[in-house]
């Protein structure tokens, strides 16, 4: 079986969406984080479609291939940061709303 | 790749190119085992001096010898690049002397862990600025950003200070996901992501050009250009202030070196539609900064009217400036003087800043001239600079800006852009108005004179004040051998 | 003299003596500052100051008498240039030149001055600033001097607007009173109204002819008429440079500051206000008569204006209470009459005029300041009286002086003024109607004349004897009196009509000056002669007329003051209308000055500070408010930050693939 | 070290010098700045002499390179000189501050020393201004001198200094900063920032391109100047500014517009000149009677003089602008005849006003009686400013005048009522404040005048009385340079004509 790209890359964009929309609507932080980590894995969905795309017999385009395997392991540690980052807001305020974040402002 | 590049990748010229990025990360390796052990913690800050004047000394070597690119030319170590190095560096140490003394006493312990973190921002910025290849760039940009998410909310036990981390971090990686998308659907238009094989494919299709308005989004986010840049007033204000200095210095000049860099992916009919974009920066930074009543903040937005003031470069490379380089010199140039005087601005903040918080505020900077007469004549200085007057590096970078839109024929957008610059001297001034023409406030009288200023700080203003007056006054002893 | 430095000394010894004069009066100040009684060295400054006019005075006479050795055709001596302002291939030069025209002034203003000098040192003493005061007189003549004595028009505006200053010092010497320092502005800056106009004149010449030279101007007029526009412009020039002379010479429509000008010291009125500075006028129009008679209707507009300030002037002397102010009034009547006779062609007669005037109003006025002298500082008529008894030396000189002045038979004004109406009545046509003006001007002016010396010198004594001790001044006061009398008495031996078949002599003397200006006037038909039956006849009637018009004044006032009263009851318009000087100043104020000041006002509130200002400050607040608007924008909400990210880069993307 | 590059920074070092003495050494820092502007004023008047009027060229020139901006190997120069239409402003530049420092004893008594820095600092920028010869220079000392007089007035103003020197310093720099773009898009357009050389060429850009470039220039200089209606800030910092800040503002700074009106906006641009000459002789001609009337309405009496600067400065623009060789000597005159007699002025209110504290011409009345040798002084002043013919005022507006009744006689006619008017408002204001009665128990017990005042004044009042007497070397210092000009812009003048009728009328004589 063999997924046409054209596929691969409107599910990518709809995920993409998702996690935009997703950013945008919820308030918990850490559903927030996760809605970036689903935009990230759109880049890399769709890297990996166009990366089988490019490729011929001959030639393996293999840099699509290798992005991703970059934004999975920065994924990993923006998600390290960022986890930190919330506890320490939850020490201080004791909550995860994205309402808390907005003393400053003007 | 071929096996045989993998020989190249260890050739003398290859190792000077990332001689610096090694260097820093050596540094950095040294720094952490050092800081082990509670006996070295006086060899800390001369490690951490140590490994930036060797980063910048491989940079500067980088200058006259030949353009040498790494790993099949994704990255690329050229006079603008190794330019642009050599201000990173001049951030870092400028940031880091700064925040000597800064932190209190509850958060000293952690001074190692700072100092790690701004040891490897210039790695990330190098990167970025070097990137030919947009996972380079990616991975520049990650290594930049990630400990800067960690440094603005390094004072965790205020609120603002982790309200800012976690704006800059969720709004960051929220840009960092556009411009992975962005790359992707550009890959997918085009089948590589080595800059210079896009420019031969070229930009053609919906794909790649929403590929191409999506990095672009995401650098723009980086450059604190309109509409992605309404974070920066709350990053700025809640960061540590040295960390707010690197931010505004180092973060900006590494994302307009890769947006020079890149900017070949823009339509030439985008160069009306990009002045535009950066005269609305313009407006909306002066004119917030005008409503501010805090220098920090007011500064984060005169950050933002820069910005947009570099962008116009970009419109002026796209309208046809006959000039080749002049759009980089420009940016060169303009960000350099920029470097030192926000840089020595905020540093200023941060010394006032260590007789407490509210010292940020205009209200407090009254009468500052009778209370530290130095610290209020270096901060004129920097103001003017910031103000574009001459005889300050700040003057000279904008000649060069309007000059590469006059020489491409935009002179309106040049006009509306000097008159928005008339608008930043309104603000700018009332912080000369506040130190040195308002009476000081009673409780600040009997302050007289605050703590010692830590030597560190006073060393780095002092560097920063005669680097924006040098700019200024005598610009070929950097015009001559950056250029 | 030719071509040396020593004519500038005419001039230039009145400058030093102004000068020293000055020290002298700032070494007595600080005198005074230590001793306040003291008066310090300034009984030093009448000596300096008469000093600086008897060698004015002297080498005048000597420059006179040079000249008149010399040839008709050669009189003239030219000292040294003075090279003033060289721009490009404009210079303008001054020297001094003495020609027969300016020999005559010379002679009036250096001797005059002196005599009225000399009467200061008397008037003048014991007031606080007794230096001060002949530091002006000496800065005054030093400005006459030049006026009289420039080569060119520029040097001669120097002196123009020199006397024009010491004018206005002079007027407001005792500022403290406030008045006076306010109606020597108001004389400063009718002055300039004229000296504007004057000004353009100056530039129309220069347009014209490139120079500024009194001479070369003169000889270049008859080049003009080939070129008609050239032409209309020189008309211009003439009647902006007759513009000039109305704010100097008191003419309508700038005539209201003299009245008022006499608010300074007596002397000054003699001196400054009657015999000289007031004259510059008549002095510049003979000086450049060829501009002025190139077109006649300049000269007709000269005679008009000229007869009807005679009417207004001696009109509004008529019901005068203030002895200072009919004779001011007077003046600029008999001014009107110089004019007039400049209008007619009579450039001599109105020089004899002015010399003659110069005499008797000098004489005048210094007899006045004798008797308000000796009244301790009284200066209405109607609180005087009787006066000949007190001070009989004063009421004889002031007798001549009025006879002169009224035109009784025989004195000097009597054929000074009657040559003027003669040359009128000669042109014929519309001088008809002014020399009507003039014939019915001087029956007024032998009428308010012989009132003022009735109500001065005769019947009653008026004022209050507790206070009042009228008595005689001192000989330095009433010397210059007697010599000037004799002069006004005999002053008319200098131009008889022709009639008597003696030489005109001031008419031959000036004829060197007059005759381009004749010349061009013969050439327009504009010369006419009168049979001896005609002139016999008008010599006639002027006398007749001043003879009746002196005897009803004299007869309505010696009794009293009765008379005033009569018309002030029965007629109080007319009489209200006459002394305000048919109302003339005060239209000036309602139409001008309040209107002026109105508009500088709503310039300065409503024009500059709220609308241009308004804009200034509105850009500046516009950018604040604006900034205030849009820091909403960063409401400090994470989702908004990214939704205009995400918005931005949907923007973008959609920009860029659609556009 | 070369004579211009002395006289521009001597007072630089001398502020230097000042920064080093501690700030409780008051006199100390008098004396160091009344001797290094003394030094300058020297200097200033060997140059004077030294300079040659007839040459029309560029004197004592010097040259050195600066910097190579980049990208387009544009080689900036510091490049110094002096021609006859700077000599002058150069020569009152250093003339008169001796006078304004010896002024600050009366005045100034707190942070003595940063006065004294910015006054040295501000003499260094004006005297690059006049003196720079490359544009990039100018443009730089340009700005450069603005600063110190927003210090000026900010820390030593009167109640509404900021409100005054914000206003002040933000108006003129949006006119520079207008003129920044057309200094570069002139500088680009030649590949060269040489003066001399732009001076040359610039006539050669096609005339759209010229009439932009001028508008750009003239905008900055007319705010400077400032010509109505962009003169609003000028009321608000001379009556701010203290007294020495508004001496040096109407002495010098203004005439940077006006010299740059003269050098940039003619010199540079003749065709635009002519073409754009009506606007400004209207500007001008209307300035002098609107500047007359807003001080006619004036009741504090440095405001009236602020605002007869407008007026004054107006027959400055209107005599340039009348593009006629008399017009333009007489406006290079009129420069150094208004920065004497107003500077006498401002003078001479700072020192009523340190003695009563007030400026407001209904607290006074009567001075004469009580300072003489104040009222001697200050009517003098008056008559000077008022034009009075033998002080230097006459001269200058004279030749104005002339010049503009020569192209225009209507502005003339217009300037011609500002005569009239100047008198008016100028002794209104002397009749209200030295005579009449004293009415203020205050002014009956004033000292007049100390030795210090009457001498710092001396040498202006001289400079007035031989301005006007002697004018003549005075005017020789600018004919080479003026003939130069004038032949540039008859032949400007005759391209433009030719533009306009290719068959020029025989009747438009032009005299002089």
């Amino acid at each position: 079986m063999n997924v046409p790209s054209e596929h691969l890359l409107v599910l990518a964009a709809g995920l993409f969406a998702i996690g935009v929309l997703g950013f945008l609507i919820r308030r918990n932080v850490i559903i927030v984080l996760m809605c970036i980590e689903l935009m990230l894995n759109a880049a890399n969905l769709t890297f990996l479609a166009a990366s089988r795309q490019h490729s011929t017999a001959q030639v393996v385009n293999l840099d699509g291939a290798v992005f991703s395997i970059f934004v999975i392991l920065v994924a990993a540690c923006e998600a390290a940061v960022g986890l930190a980052l919330i506890i320490a807001l939850f020490r201080l305020k004791q909550t995860v709303e994205s309402d808390a974040l907005s003393e400053m402002k003007g | 790749m071929n096996p045989q590049d993998l020989l190249h990748l260890f050739d003398a010229r290859a190792l000077a190119a990332v001689a610096p990025l090694l260097a820093l990360s050596a540094g950095l390796i040294v720094l952490l085992v050092a800081g082990v052990f509670r006996s070295l913690e006086s060899l800390r800050g001369p490690i951490m001096v140590a490994s930036l004047l060797v980063a910048g000394w491989f940079t500067a070597t980088n200058f006259g010898a030949p353009p040498g690119s790494v790993i099949d030319g994704t990255y690329l170590a050229d006079r603008a690049s190794s330019a642009w190095g050599l201000l990173f560096v001049v951030a870092t140490l400028l940031a880091w002397l700064f925040s000597q003394h800064y932190y209190s006493e509850a958060e000293r312990p952690f001074q190692l862990e700072h100092d790690v973190l701004m040891l490897s921002t210039p790695i990330g910025m190098t990167l970025m600025a070097g990137a030919q290849n947009l996972i380079v760039f990616f991975i520049g940009l990650e290594i930049l950003s990630i400990p800067l998410y960690a440094l603005a909310s390094f004072r965790r036990s205020r609120s603002r200070s982790v309200e800012a981390g976690l704006k800059y971090f969720l709004l960051g990686a929220f840009a960092a996901a556009f411009f992975l998308y962005g790359a992707s659907l550009l890959y997918a238009a085009t089948g590589t992501l080595q800059l210079q094989e896009i420019a031969k494919i070229g930009i053609h299709g919906p794909l790649a050009l929403a590929g191409v308005a999506l990095v672009m989004a995401s650098l723009f986010f980086k450059v604190s250009v309109f509409p992605f840049h309404l974070w920066v007033p709350d990053v700025y204000q809640g960061s540590p202030t040295p960390v707010t200095a690197l931010m505004a210095t180092g973060t900006k000049a590494a994302a307009f070196a890769f947006l020079l860099n890149s900017m070949f992916m823009l339509p030439k009919s985008a160069a009306l539609l990009v002045a535009a974009i950066a005269l609305v920066t313009m407006a909306l930074g002066n004119l917030g900064a005008l409503a501010q009543t805090d220098v920090k903040r007011m500064l984060a937005y005169s950050g933002v009217a820069h910005a947009g003031t570099v962008l116009l470069v970009v419109a002026g490379t796209l309208a046809g400036d006959p000039e080749a380089n002049g759009a980089l010199h420009a940016a060169l140039f303009y960000m350099g003087a920029y470097v030192f005087t926000a840089a020595g601005a905020f540093g200023l903040l941060a010394l006032l800043e260590r007789d407490g918080e509210r010292f940020t505020s205009l209200d407090a900077l009254k009468g500052l001239a009778q209370r530290r007469p130095v610290i209020a004549a270096a901060l004129t200085l920097f103001m003017l600079s910031l103000g574009g007057i001459p005889a300050t590096g700040g003057f000279l970078g904008k000649w060069m800006v309007f000059s590469s839109l006059v020489r491409a024929g935009l002179i309106w957008p040049a006009a509306i852009g000097a008159l928005l610059s008339v608008v930043a001297l309104g603000y700018y001034l009332r912080v000369v108005v506040a130190m040195y023409m308002q009476p000081i406030a009673e409780r600040d009288a009997a302050l007289a004179r605050g703590p010692d200023s830590s030597a560190a700080a006073a060393i780095a203003a002092a560097v920063c004040a005669v680097f924006v007056l040098a700019m200024g006054v005598l610009p070929n002893l950097f015009l001559d051998r950056l250029i | 003299m030719s071509g040396t430095w020593l004519l500038w000394f005419i001039p230039l010894l009145p400058l030093f003596g102004a000068a020293a004069c000055g020290l002298i009066h700032f070494a007595t100040l600080a005198a005074r500052k230590k001793d306040p009684s003291a008066s310090g060295p300034s009984a030093l400054a009448p000596l300096v100051a008469c000093g600086a006019m008897l060698g004015a005075l002297g080498l005048s006479i000597a420059a006179f008498k040079q000249l008149a050795g010399l040839e008709v055709e050669h009189r003239v001596i030219e000292s040294a240039v003075w090279p003033w302002i060289h721009v490009g291939s404009l210079h303008l030069d001054i020297s001094m030149v003495v020609d027969p025209l300016s020999a005559v002034m010379l002679l009036v203003v250096t001797g005059i001055g002196f005599l009225i000098h000399v009467y200061s040192a008397g008037y003048m003493k014991g007031d606080p600033g007794y230096a001060k005061f002949f530091a002006y007189l000496n800065l005054f003549v030093f400005s006459m001097l030049m006026l009289v004595l420039s080569s060119s028009l520029i040097g001669l505006f120097v002196g123009w607007e020199g006397v024009g200053l010491c004018s206005y010092l002079l007027i407001g010497f005792w500022y403290e009173k406030g008045w006076p320092a306010e109606a020597g502005q108001k004389a400063f800056i009718f002055n300039r109204v004229g000296d504007a106009s004057f000004l353009i004149g100056s530039f129309i010449l220069i347009k014209l002819f490139g120079t500024l030279d009194l001479s070369d101007v003169n000889a270049a007029v008859a080049g003009v008429a080939a070129d008609p526009s050239k032409a209309w412009w020189l008309t211009v020039a003439a009647l902006c440079l007759f513009g000039g002379c109305t704010g100097k010479s008191a003419q309508i429509p700038l005539f209201t500051w003299l009245p008022d000008a006499m608010a300074g010291p007596t002397p000054v009125s003699a001196l400054i206000h009657a015999a000289t500075m007031v004259t510059a006028g008549v002095y510049l129009v003979v000086r450049l008569n060829p501009v002025f008679a190139f077109d006649p209707m300049v000269l007709t507009v000269i005679g008009t204006i000229g007869a009807f300030t005679a009417l207004i002037g001696g009109t509004s002397a008529i019901f005068q209470r203030d002895i200072k102010k009919v004779l001011a009034y007077s003046t600029v009547s008999q001014l009107g009459y110089m004019f007039l006779g400049l209008g007619s062609g009579a450039f001599a007669a109105a020089i004899f005029h002015l010399v003659t005037h110069a005499f008797f109003k000098g004489l005048l006025f210094l007899g006045a300041g004798s008797v308000i002298h000796g009244m301790h500082d009284e200066q209405d008529m109607h609180k005087m009286g009787g006066l000949r008894r007190h001070m009989p030396k004063t009421f004889v000189t002031f007798l001549a002086g009025a006879a002169a002045l009224s035109g009784l038979p025989l004195l000097s004004g009597y054929f000074s003024k009657d040559e003027i109406l003669a040359h009128t009545f000669a042109h014929g046509g519309f001088y008809y109607v002014l020399w009507g003006i003039g014939l019915f001007t001087a029956a007024v002016t032998a009428f308010y004349t012989w009132r003022m010396v009735a109500l001065t010198f005769f019947g009653k004594e008026r004022f209050d004897h507790h206070h009042v001790h009228p008595h005689e001044s001192p000989v330095v006061m009433w010397a210059p009196l007697a010599v000037l009398a004799v002069l006004s008495v005999f002053g008319g031996l200098l131009g008889l009509p022709p009639v008597f078949h003696v030489v005109h002599q001031l008419e031959h003397w000036l004829a060197p000056v007059t005759e381009p200006g004749r010349a061009l006037l013969e050439a327009h038909g504009g010369v006419h002669e009168l049979s001896h039956a005609v002139e016999w006849a008008l010599l006639g009637l002027g006398a007749v007329i001043a003879l009746v018009f002196a005897h009803l004044g004299f007869r309505r006032y010696v009794k009293g003051t009765e008379s005033d009263d009569n018309v002030q009851r029965t007629q109080p318009a007319l009489a209200d209308f006459l002394v305000g000087a048919w109302k003339i100043d005060a239209q000036y104020y309602a139409k001008i000055v309040y209107p002026s000041k109105l508009v500088a006002f709503v310039t300065a509130v409503i024009v500059d500070q709220f609308a241009i200002d308004g804009l200034v400050n509105g850009a500046g607040g516009l950018a604040t408010a604006t900034g205030d608007r849009l820091k909403l924008m960063v409401d400090g909400s994470l989702k908004t930050y990214a939704l205009w990210i995400g918005a931005g880069a949907v923007l973008l993307a959609l920009l860029w693939m659609f556009v | 070290m070369d004579q211009l590059t002395l006289i521009t920074f001597l007072p630089l070092v001398g502020a230097l010098l000042v920064l080093l003495t501690p700030a409780s050494q008051e006199k100390a820092l008098r004396v160091i700045a009344l001797v290094t502007t003394l030094v300058v004023a020297v200097l200033g008047v060997r140059l004077y002499l030294a300079f040659d009027g007839a040459s029309e060229s560029m004197q004592f020139a010097v040259d050195k390179d600066w910097f190579v901006l980049p990208s387009s190997a544009i080689a900036v120069h510091y490049k110094l000189g002096v021609d006859g239409l700077s000599i002058l402003m150069v020569a009152l530049t250093a003339v008169l501050m001796p006078t304004v420092i010896l002024s600050t004893w009366g005045h100034i008594d707190k942070r003595v020393k940063e006065f004294m820095v910015w006054m040295l600092v501000m003499q260094t920028g004006m005297l690059g201004v006049f003196l720079a010869t490359d544009l990039v220079l100018f443009y730089f000392f340009w700005e450069v001198s603005l600063i110190p007089l927003y210090f000026m007035v900010g820390i030593w103003g009167g109640e509404r200094r900021l409100y005054a020197t914000i206003k002040f310093f933000l108006y003129t720099m949006a006119g520079s900063l207008v003129m920044l773009v057309a200094v570069i898009a002139l500088i680009y357009a030649f590949r060269t920032s040489d003066v001399t050389a732009l001076l040359e060429r610039a006539s050669t850009l096609d005339a759209h391109k010229q009439a932009w470039l001028f508008a750009g220039f003239a905008i900055a200089f007319a705010i400077k100047v400032p010509l109505i209606p962009f003169h609003t800030w000028l009321a608000d910092a001379h009556t701010e500014a203290p007294t020495s800040g508004s001496v040096v503002l109407a002495g010098v700074l203004l005439k940077m517009g006006t010299y740059g009106l003269l050098r940039f906006g003619i010199d540079m641009f003749p065709g635009a000149a002519i073409e754009h000459a009506p606007l400004f002789m209207a500007l001008g001609a209307i300035g002098i009677v609107y500047g007359a009337f807003l001080a006619m309405a004036q009741t504090d009496v440095k405001r009236l003089v602020a605002c007869s600067s407008v007026s004054h400065l107006g027959y400055v623009v209107l005599g340039l602008f009348a593009l006629t060789r008399s017009g333009l000597s007489g406006s290079i005159l009129q420069m150094v005849n208004h920065g004497i007699s107003t500077g006498l002025l401002f003078l001479l209110i700072g020192m009523i006003y340190e003695r009563r504290h007030t400026r407001a011409l209904d607290q006074f009345g009567g001075l004469a009686s009580t300072m003489p040798l104040f009222a001697f002084f200050f009517v003098f002043t008056v008559l000077s400013s008022a034009a009075l013919p033998g002080l230097n005022g006459f001269v200058g507006e004279y030749l104005i005048l002339l010049g503009a009744f020569q192209t225009s006689p209507l502005w003339a006619i217009l300037g011609v009522l500002g005569v009239i008017f100047g008198a008016v408002y100028l002794l209104m204001a002397t009749r209200r404040m030295l005579f009449g009665p004293v009415t203020h128990e205050e002014n009956k017990h004033l000292s007049d005048l100390n030795v210090r005042e009457v001498a710092l004044m001396l040498p202006l009042v001289l400079l007035a009385v031989w301005i006007g007497v002697r004018p003549t070397p005075f005017l020789d210092q600018s004919r080479g340079s003026l003939d130069r000009l004038v032949r540039k812009i008859e032949t400007a003048r005759g391209a433009h004509s030719a533009a306009l009728d290719p068959a020029p009328a025989s009747n438009t004589e032009v005299i002089r």
